[in-house]
């Protein structure tokens, strides 16, 4: 990613070491165990309440880390909802309730942000896994219990993620309440565009890597496919867009800055993967229309991204109305 | 453009026997092997009723159609919603042609009424290390005499046969010979599928589909009498049939395309966004370009009926029926949200079938099988707009 | 355009010997007294009024062919007000007028369609040449002596037209009433989108040719600029764009198509003209940010064609609201 | 990023400065004389403040400055709407760094000083015939004695010299050498364009400026005493010095474009555009283009400073930067409509005037000049991404 601090540079290179390129999609529950052992887990925790302490540069580190390995584990909402706890004032027992969450327990958030079907939860990651599902409201954010709630599995195209709609039973355990609440959800949901952003990121850099090598050891009309002109115009095109959208994703990666912007990055980052994979299987040429290829399963994440914290029509729009405004 | 009498009355009785005939419910079949016995039917049930092989001459059965009746019975067939008869494509295009213009009168003998009655037949032209550039390919054939016969033995694999799984041949390009120019060692031969060292599998597709098949061949033996044309031949062969059937298909694709708007209309009534201006734009522009695309199939027949067909035309009609299909298919995704990434079941041998994200993986098959769009803008501007061709080697 | 009858191509083939294409954008006035002298201006009316009774084929091939030299001459609104006169009911000595017409006499009409200014037509060709300008109104068609008007010229990027805002006098003499000018006003439209769109194709397939020429002949770093592949692709493209707009202006080019077909057909030749112009100035280098290269003014024309008879955003949201409601 | 205290205090200097300095109504001149005047003007008022040379070494005045400091100042003298200073942009930066990397001190002692008295300067690289490929350069410059001096005669053509008609010298590349490899062939000159022989053309261009010219040379007397490094050596010269502003350049462009996004929402309130949707989507996607055009200028320059620019770098900056600004303008355009096609007045030394058709016809300055797109695609691809280069010679 490029002139990143030492920090970061480590967390990047931990996360490749734990997770290598070249097995990709590890099973989500080992992994799972590996990151609560390495500490991801309460990566943005404070120092003070025993995490490390780093802001959203290492999410976004992090997160582009595990896009580029087709993660299956839910750690865009798991973090997000640590973040949520720790500003949580009415949150009872709050400090063990992060230390639960610091050592392996998921707590659960939508990552549906049209707010369609009240009552019920759409697109919430791993709920199966979670303990708990984290509920935002008018002047409320509180913690409903799994075992009491309704789960749904849906059937996704992407094979890397798994979601659910989660309908909540009666009992909630109340983390904020009005002013403390709003700020809270606001936060979670930047912190949910970051996270989808990164991980797009991730995955176009890695498919366009993936598509880069094949071209070049992929021999067609007694010459490496990679000495195209045509398609070699494409690999640059492509190397810009990610290029571009990382530099303004890191721009984006701090405290302060304001929704519509982070909204306005998360869908060029959505859409420069989208694009990127919808070309790395044309460039891929027949191989990328199997099963045993991985490039479709970079391209289904990409579509599924999309969707994921905010689409691209609703966040340029309301980045569009708020320059307009302001 | 008006039918003239005689395709007027074709059309109106094509509507009469379609309204009898035409095959319902087609879309719900879950499995190949159904899907498989419902094509084979439907081709017996067309050629009964004289439609099914329009473009062979009379006097088989229902053949000797002028191109101009081949339209009307293929638009008629897309209008009527009936099932593409892709299993019986390479069988009643290629291998017909095939066979009719390059072919010994026994093979002919043996073979054109086999097709007729049902037999399926596969292409085994692509392989794995070949690509776009087919004439780069490897399946070897040695002349032997073996079993008491006179035979080639192949070993060597396929890929991209469609629906390989269900057929009864393949036409099958090896190669005889490596010294020379590659085209020059390639031979053209008519391949049992029973044949003892043939393998078959499936390829898994990435909307789950396995339609495409690799085929493994170890040792088969194929008679010499199996040989189209000449020992080396085979290039000019298959070069002669390769785009027999260009221009009937993409039509027919590109009008069920525009038979299929009504499933964006659809969408967009069921997300709501009757009123978005962005989606209305969007899907005004998309018709713009599906029509086009018929036009442009329409046009590229109309140049062949009169015999002005341009080198690159085909390429022009590929390269935008390709084009096209994937902007449907990824307008249908972008406007049903998050719900089109919901994996829901395909439907085989259609490819507008509303559920979005399958049709956008299908539309793949467009824009790289078949001389891929990229061959195809070599094609164009190579041919059409003489600019000049690939080099053949470079200095570093 | 291929697969043409004889009789339009006899007319394509008189069209470039008349204008040919190394001599683009000829005076104004001596290429309008060519055209009538070779009778363009009675091309559709009905052979018992005089005329050579061709139809919308031959207007999409004539106007193909005049934007292909950049003609300056109103050619476009000229015909639609024939065709106009042509079934005016309520015209008093049409025949008579219809003389005058095919004779050279020019009345005007306005391309702009989006109707914003009452008691001012805007985008109103060539006024300064016009005896009348059409005016159209509920249940209302006209002619409006220009003597009587005010006329007021804009200065445009496109120097290959003249257009004019035109505020009619109280004189008026009517053509057509009530449902007879309802018909001829939506088949004014028709003619005009028709006309602009054959002239978008026209311009694009001669920037095209341009261009390729061009890559043909320009060497750089020791061989043609059209052997580079990624060029090479580019112009592939806007081939394909511009001959599948060409199918479709050619099947639009009938009696009886319906208005909303013709509005998308227009959207698509007017954006193809404009894309193919912007590549063909890049492709040109340098030398395409001249005055003396005539890359520029095709693109001018290609910019000013998108907004004449309706945009690409008006008439494709129009296509999209008749899909839905069909 | 906050700023440490040091680069807290430069910004609120300079704003203050600003405040007081700042010219007003620069964008209503309409000739290029008073143009240049004003431009003069300002870059010797800069000066006196401290803010014109900050990438000069120290102890230039003002010069010395951090990459972080000239950021501030950039970002500073962007976001209070001054003019760039194109005029003096070639002398600043490429015939500073040419004179401080490569020239002898007699020339430094000559030439920098009249920089800092205004002299303007222009660049001599690009010839009609070459191109891209800038090495092709055919301008002919031979050793001789004359007028008593030993001087190159220099005959040839230059292009795309940026107002060269008010340049006071220029950066030349002449071939004293047509045998060998064509790079080794070049040498680098410092030419009087007051000299005889030089004349100036300036080129009509399509927005209506006349910002580039042609520079016809006939004969024209260089004197050995201003060439730089050695002859034959000028290819690396002008390689030595051609990229050092670009990305404080684009950084400043970049932020100059965020800017002017006032101009967008000013249109699309003007049009009656607040509520449509499309409109709002298509803007809200330019401001993450244009976000992430300043955001990759700005990743280049905490690059550079920290020693990290990787080859490729400047072009990716370059790219993307004349792709958003292409983009910026066609949404004006497109948001305009029909008004837009009407020709307005232009701006001079400005990129988004809000006179959209002028802008748009301006941006592909940035796509074409200074290495095209298609150049830096193949920088990017070959460099960054490790594919082949192309050949060198090829075989039909």
């Amino acid at each position: 990613m490029g002139g990143m601090s030492i920090e970061l540079s480590e967390l990047r290179d931990a996360a490749q070491k734990a997770f290598p390129a070249d097995h990709l999609a590890p099973p989500r529950d080992t992994a799972w165990g590996a990151m609560a052992k390495m500490g991801w887990l309460m990566l943005p925790l404070s120092e003070d309440a025993g995490g490390l302490g780093l802001g959203r540069a290492a999410l976004a580190t992090i997160h582009a880390e595990m896009g580029r390995m087709l993660s299956r584990a839910p750690l865009v909402p798991a973090l997000g909802v640590l973040r949520a706890l720790e500003s949580g004032e009415a949150l009872a027992d709050r400090s063990q309730w992060l230390e639960r969450l610091a050592t392996g327990e998921y707590i659960a958030a939508s990552l549906d942000f049209t707010d369609a079907s009240p009552g019920t939860l759409r697109a919430v990651p791993d709920a199966d896994m979670a303990s708990h599902v984290l509920v935002t409201g008018p002047g409320l954010v509180a913690l409903a219990p799994t075992a009491d709630a309704t789960l749904v599995e849906t059937r996704l195209w992407d094979d890397t993620r798994r979601l659910f709609d989660v309908t909540p039973g009666a009992s909630l355990t109340v983390v904020a309440r009005g002013a403390g609440a709003e700020a809270i959800t606001a936060r979670l949901r930047e912190d949910l565009m970051l996270g989808i952003a990164a991980d797009a990121l991730g995955g176009a850099g890695a498919v366009l890597a993936m598509t880069v090598d094949y071209l070049r050891t992929r021999r067609q009309f007694e010459r490496p496919l990679a000495m195209f002109q045509a398609l070699k115009h494409r690999c640059a095109d492509l190397k810009t867009q990610i290029e571009a959208a990382e530099a303004l994703l890191l721009a984006r990666a701090v405290e302060g800055a304001r929704a519509q912007d982070i909204g306005a990055m998360k869908a060029l980052a959505c859409e420069t993967f989208r694009f990127t994979a919808e070309e790395a299987i044309q460039l891929h040429g027949g191989i990328g229309l199997t099963q045993e290829h991985a490039c479709h399963r970079f391209m289904k994440r990409a579509e599924l991204n999309c969707w994921l914290a905010g689409s691209a029509d609703a966040l340029n729009e309301a980045a569009g109305r708020a320059e307009l405004a302001g | 453009m008006s039918d003239d009498t005689d395709l007027a009355r074709l059309r109106s009785e094509l509507r009469a026997w379609l309204a009898e005939n035409a095959p319902r419910g087609w879309r719900a079949v879950s499995n190949h092997a159904a899907f498989a016995e419902a094509q084979r039917g439907w081709f017996l049930k067309l050629l009964e009723g004289g439609y099914a092989i329009p473009h062979w001459p009379a006097p088989w059965p229902g053949g000797g159609r002028t191109l101009a009746e081949q339209r009307v019975i293929y638009e008629e067939l897309a209008r009527a919603d009936t099932p593409r008869l892709l299993l019986s494509f390479v069988s009643t295009y290629h291998a017909a042609a095939t066979l009719m213009e390059c072919a010994s009168d026994a093979q002919r003998a043996r073979y054109l009424p086999a097709i007729l009655k049902g037999e399926f037949w596969c292409q085994g032209f692509s392989e794995p290390g070949a690509g776009s550039d087919l004439a780069a390919l490897k399946c070897k054939a040695v002349r032997e005499t073996r079993s008491g016969g006179d035979v080639y033995v192949v070993s060597g694999q396929k890929i991209w046969s469609t629906m390989a799984q269900y057929a009864d041949r393949c036409l099958l390009l090896v190669r005889t010979a490596s010294d020379g120019p590659k085209q020059a060692g390639i031979t053209f031969l008519l391949m049992d599928m029973k044949a003892r060292g043939v393998t078959v599998r499936p390829i898994e597709q990435i909307q789950g589909d396995e339609e495409f098949c690799e085929i493994f061949l170890d040792e088969v033996e194929v008679p010499v009498a199996d040989r189209v044309g000449e020992e080396g031949a085979g290039w000019a062969v298959a070069q002669a049939t390769l785009a027999s059937e260009r221009g009937l298909t993409l039509m027919e694709l590109s009008y069920r395309m525009r038979g299929a708007l009504w499933r964006v209309s659809d969408l967009i009534q069921a997300q709501g966004k009757a009123e978005d201006v962005a989606v209305l734009r969007a899907f005004g522009a998309l018709i713009g370009r599906v029509d086009s695309a018929c036009a442009l199939a329409d046009r590229y027949l109309d140049r062949r009926m009169a015999g002005e067909e341009r080198v690159g035309d085909a390429s022009l009609v590929k390269l935008t029926y390709s084009r096209v299909l994937r902007e449907y298919a990824r307008l249908g995704v972008s406007i049903g949200g998050l719900a089109e990434q919901l994996r829901a079941p395909i439907t085989f041998g259609d490819l507008n079938t509303g559920n979005w994200m399958a049709d956008y993986m299908n539309s793949y098959a467009w824009t790289i099988a078949g001389g891929s769009d990229e061959v195809q803008r070599n094609i164009i501007a190579e041919r059409m707009l003489e600019m000049p061709r690939e080099p053949k080697g470079w200095v570093a």
